[in-house]
């Protein structure tokens, strides 16, 4: 990836050879990245990351469709990029239509179906969620879409490089992607347009991409994220069985040493890597700390990390109680990820929930309970 | 994101657990918002003899609980009720902006603890 | 700039110690990036480039502005980025008064004052252009902008790295900076935004940067950008000087040994290593293909590279004529050219221009003058 | 971005010049688009006997140039007439999307040349 940082410092879209070695390099990376997702050559735009290609799809499309409509269809528990968008749009004149998910955090088709007006210009649902890695029935919404001759965008954040995309089993119209969510550069992502699909730009300038997305090309990226997504293709059946073997693995030694744990989000329709839990009696920013000591990286749907006063709404979209998503922890299992980490996270975590359930005044064992005695 | 102080008083609090047969009990939050706290204290000649907390939160809440048990550990309770959140949150060198909101609970819970221990007393 | 991509694969927006680390990088970053343009560190916001940047100003200011009005005032020689940006809100309700530039290509800051109108919200002129490299007085047209209480944003992608840039000094609000334009890595670019500007996000989704600009965090990019900028601070006084002399030193060569050779734009206000010729009878493209034969790399204003029908809207805007503007030349010199580079230009071109003319239907030399003989 | 045919016909223009002593001349374009050509032939029995080119213009532009000449000369004029445009981009090997309005002179100067001969003729 790095020749195209130094050595090579042309720019594609102009005439000469420094150029064209560029341009060749950008349209080997469109033609390898397309083939990876079943698309064609020209279906390919490159965007600056998972953020842009979200705003890009829904507000460029409610730009361009607004003659055929201002209804737009989403889930409960899409990204912010997604989210903020559809907002965005709702304050300015759009009508926004958020289907619920069930209990395991999947979205009914049905639910889209139903929600599908004559002025409906967009489906946003994404591939699979970002906390608890519940992979969505895309490909029977986007038989619906289709059937109803409505647009359908998804966000596939955080499924590219890890399950298999094909847009046209999926049935999608534009899908986004961002290349360091599988290991390419950060910086970089790309929307997925398919042909004739009308959309107003989210960046005006130079005539790059089509005129669809100005911006001087940046061509390592570019190549950085093809080699992720061809190195992904490779691997992603055997990463996907390591990491499904490794998460249960995980899960169990967490369920078997832990008491008042709980799984978020369906087991079955889930990113491999991903595992996310709750636990009574705990916030989930001193769970983070501690095992942040013992080297151990996760996430949580707390309030004190979310960066807002609210827990995360994906968690309370899924019906579980604030108290309870204060508590929840996102493990995300990747290539790096051994037994040993895995053994590791099993033998430290049940002291470290001991710790905190100790200092805890709403854990009965100790407290409530005790004091009852 | 968190001082070297903060992480210690998160690391190893001062005064954690209860205090069974407490004088005073004093108890703030909610853990629907994330973050919880009761403090226990026990008096004597109008000074707090022992104090303990429990908390239900992030690594801000716990040193900020862990703080005013130290700040206010033998005070009389006049000087104890005049601890501010502020001065806790000064007394651990300093809070992330974002997490200044945590550190609201810790001397809430200390002067809820001495009404408690002053109700009481005053009822009996 | 690389431990960024690989070891380091933190996401600077979360809680736990990898996060951190990659925090500190941006922190250190955004600190370092702020001095060298003497602004404050938290009025520095990370973009994907120069394009980016310059839709969020004028999109984003005329959003956020929109009470106090819809006049918008900036130059006929700006940026596609710019320009387009404008074009957009002038389809869109908005009022654009584009300030012509003189012979030189310079802007009169009077011209600006005298546009300004009570509805005025926000003035974009360009620091230096990117074809002609004229160096507009922004100072000056600050000063007026301050008076007026308007808000001023500059296109600095051409002078960032290249000429000392003081937002205090130039008195402007927001400015817009590309890394891969002062050999910083590509897909990274900045705007400051001063303290209490109002302005609308363009990326709607995460909060990073204080909710204005969502996105993963381009670490690599970010640090490589700070790099990039540091290095450009100190050797900036000596590269300018040595571009200049190289570029004076092939005028004067193609001067002298090329007739019917014309300079495009102000040379006293000019960007060091810029220079931009027009030659009668030859065509623009055919001139740049046959210096890449000979290794050296031009761009054109002539319609065949602009990618549409037209002649640089920039040369127009000089007054150039258009087959003018069809047979002009941007050479432009950095770090890496050398006096055997400028002396290789000023041998090969002079035949290259006499195989083209004696190729030309228009040049009188052979064919007009010699067929009235 | 251009094909090595393309390329080895703007290195090396075939029929590059002006025949100074014309049977017709044609031409096409207009500086201010950037792009014109002359071409200038002679005609000996109904037959472009030589035919001779002068372009303003890109590589493109070059190229079809002097491709045409090559597909014309020695040709009958009615043959000559039928050259296209599209086929002189076709015996190019193609040319890129962008560039292909840049190949609509070639063929319409030969024609012009070829107008301006017959009419010549229908005159003297
Ligand atoms: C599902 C999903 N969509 C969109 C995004 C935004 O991607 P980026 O941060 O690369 O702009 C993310 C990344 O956090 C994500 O997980
Ligand atoms: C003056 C000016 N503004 C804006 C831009 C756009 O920058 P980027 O292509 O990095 O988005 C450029 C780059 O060509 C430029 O020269």
């Amino acid at each position: 990836m790095n020749p195209w940082h130094t050595e090579e410092f042309g720019n594609p879209s102009t005439v000469y050879s420094l150029g064209l070695t560029a341009a060749n390099a950008v349209q080997k990376a469109r033609e390898s990245i397309a083939k990876g997702i079943g698309a064609d050559t020209e279906e390919i735009y490159f965007t600056s990351g998972g953020t842009e290609s979200d705003d890009w799809a829904i507000l460029g499309t409610a730009e361009a469709q607004q003659k055929k409509g201002r209804h737009l269809i989403t889930s409960s528990i899409e990204h912010h990029a997604v989210l903020e968008s559809m907002d965005y749009l709702e304050k300015h004149g759009c009508e926004i239509t958020r289907v619920p998910v069930g209990s395991g955090g999947l979205v009914d088709p049905e639910d889209v179906r139903r929600a599908i007006r004559p002025d409906t210009i967009l489906v946003s649902i994404m591939h699979a969620n970002n906390e608890v890695g519940t992979v969505e029935p895309i490909a029977e919404i986007g038989k619906i879409t289709r059937e109803a001759g409505v647009l359908f965008h998804v966000d596939a954040v955080q499924t590219a490089g890890k399950l298999p995309i094909d847009v046209n089993e999926l049935g999608v119209d534009l899908l986004s992607m961002s290349a360091h969510k599988f290991y390419g550069p950060k910086g970089i992502g790309l929307m997925y347009l398919r042909k004739r699909t009308r959309i107003s730009p989210l960046f005006h300038g130079g005539g790059q991409e089509k005129g669809r997305r100005a911006g001087t090309h940046n061509v390592p990226g570019i190549v950085g994220m093809a080699k992720a997504v061809e190195l992904a293709v490779a691997r992603m059946a055997d990463d996907a069985v390591r990491e499904e073997q490794l998460r249960d693995r995980l899960w169990a030694g967490l369920n078997a040493n832990i008491e008042a744990i709980y799984l978020n989000g369906d087991m079955v329709h889930r990113l491999p890597g991903n595992l996310n839990v709750r636990l009574d009696g705990i916030e989930g920013e001193s769970m983070i700390l501690m095992l942040d000591m013992e080297g151990i990286c996760v996430s949580s749907g707390s309030a004190c990390t979310t960066g807002s006063l609210e827990p995360s709404h994906v968690l309370l979209a899924l019906g579980i109680p604030a108290e309870h998503a204060h508590g929840s922890l996102r493990v995300t299992l990747g290539r790096s990820t051994t037994a040993e980490d895995i053994d590791h996270f099993i033998k430290v975590f049940p002291p470290i929930v001991a710790r905190l359930r100790e200092m805890s005044p709403v854990w009965c064992a100790n407290c409530v309970c005790k004091q009852r005695n | 994101m968190y001082s070297d102080l903060v992480m210690e008083h998160f690391r190893n609090p001062r005064n954690m657990g209860v205090i069974e047969d407490a004088d005073g009990v004093g108890e703030v939050g909610n853990p629907q918002c994330g973050d919880m706290m009761r403090i226990s204290i026990k008096v004597k000649d109008d000074v707090l003899d022992d104090i303990k907390f429990q908390t239900l939160g992030c690594g801000a809440a716990v040193a900020t609980s862990s703080m005013v048990t130290e700040l206010a550990k033998g005070k009389k309770l006049d000087e104890a009720l005049e601890i501010t959140n502020k001065a806790v949150a000064e007394a651990l060198g300093g809070l992330p902006p974002a997490k200044m909101h945590c550190s609201n609970l810790a001397a809430d819970g200390l002067q809820a603890a001495i009404k408690d221990y002053r109700t009481r007393k005053a009822a009996a």
